[in-house]
């Protein structure tokens, strides 16, 4: 797990998963969008605190490779500025099947989105500016069981 | 009894405090406790059900014990990705 | 869709993916593993019938853009005589969110594995070689429900 | 009736046969005859139901009519990826 203020080079994290005994390899990456919920998006601000955003991914990564046979799990999350089209997060897993490859992928991002203390505020074209809420809570509003999905995170942790 | 916590705020957390650091002496017992006193004194209406914290540098529970001279991390909602 | 005799460059791949409006991307590539079913491998050589693979594999690109909202969506494989660790099949997608790419991205890498007109033979270090069977029929032994399975594919087609 | 049909062969169906094509002169109604047909003459145990075939470079269910002068091409069970 890694936070980095340059921009994520996929080719290059990529080649270090490499693995003779892996058959799936499975990529996510998290692109930057001209628009959310409607509104026209200029560009995103990336806050991290730092030392806990890389335990909490290490912690990640751990599980997810506990839970499948991997070969190989990485995760690299950009902060500072971010234009259109630029990649904030990437995540690369390796293993003999796809099954797990892609499971684990998707696990990964899922995790990192919910647990991991990074934050972003939207630049908008109307000069507006706005922080993103957790991703679960814009979906699912402030219900009962979103709730619980928060108490349970904090109860993992 | 007044314990000196030493505070930082993250994000939208931050601007709403209007400062990344604070510390302040204060009569609390837990996590949840720094929480609530903070959103009287800061104004925030954000529910703690979304919110993290963590005490020097580590994830916490809301019903962690605060001991003088910790340093808490209050998190808003997190949004990564 | 496309067939290829080089070496398949992943990030020439998904450089034209990139889109604006897409804020998830995922990739998957299947990679030649020195091992299969106990066997040491040492290569594979991969023979497809490219007009028939070119037009199923559009069709499976169609279908995945249809079934998803997706933003882009591509595939290449590789053909001729591959070493191990190399990129034997590339999968990419993109789309405004993560859900569908993961989605339509195992989606069309399931299909082409088992609609493409593309065979594998494998080399083992002790010398023998095979041709490998259908995923499909290799796990699940030549069941009534397998062959259920390649009927509706004839049915389909 | 008797009909020329071209047949292809490809991967494990090519080594069996000992050739990529070959056309000949057959009592065949559907692909299914012609698979039935061939099986027999190259001693392949492939079942039919985990092969394909296409005629005329298009995918084609196995009740197919073929026609003289079709090109038929026997593809066995594929693995891609």
């Amino acid at each position: 797990m890694q936070l980095c203020t340059v921009p994520i080079r996929p080719d290059d994290l990529r080649e270090r998963l490499l693995d003779p005994a892996a058959g799936g390899y499975v990529a996510f990456e998290g692109w930057i969008r001209n628009e959310n919920e409607g509104h026209t998006v200029l560009r995103l601000e990336y806050e991290a605190y730092e030392p806990l955003a890389v335990t909490e991914g290490e912690r990640i990564l751990a599980e997810a490779r506990k839970r499948w046979p991997l070969r190989q799990a990485a995760c690299v999350h950009r902060t500072g500025l971010l234009e259109i089209g630029e990649c904030a997060v990437w995540v690369g897993v390796a293993a003999a099947h796809r099954d797990e490859a892609f499971a684990a992928c998707r696990y990964i991002i899922d995790q990192v989105k919910v647990r991991l203390p990074i934050w972003k505020k939207e630049h908008y074209a109307d000069g507006h500016s706005g922080w993103v809420n957790c991703e679960r809570c814009a979906e699912h509003g402030d219900t009962a069981q979103h709730q619980a999905v928060h108490a349970e995170q904090k109860v993992r942790q | 009894m007044s314990k000196n916590i030493t505070v930082r705020y993250f994000a939208a957390f931050r601007e709403h405090a209007g400062t990344g650091e604070e510390t302040l002496a204060m009569s609390v017992a837990t996590a949840r406790d720094v929480f609530d006193k903070l959103r009287d004194r800061h104004g925030s209406s954000e529910p703690l059900g979304h919110c993290k914290v963590a005490i020097n540098d580590e994830l916490a529970d809301w019903d962690t014990t605060v001991n003088d001279g910790d340093t808490v991390l209050l998190f808003p909602p997190v949004a990564g990705g």
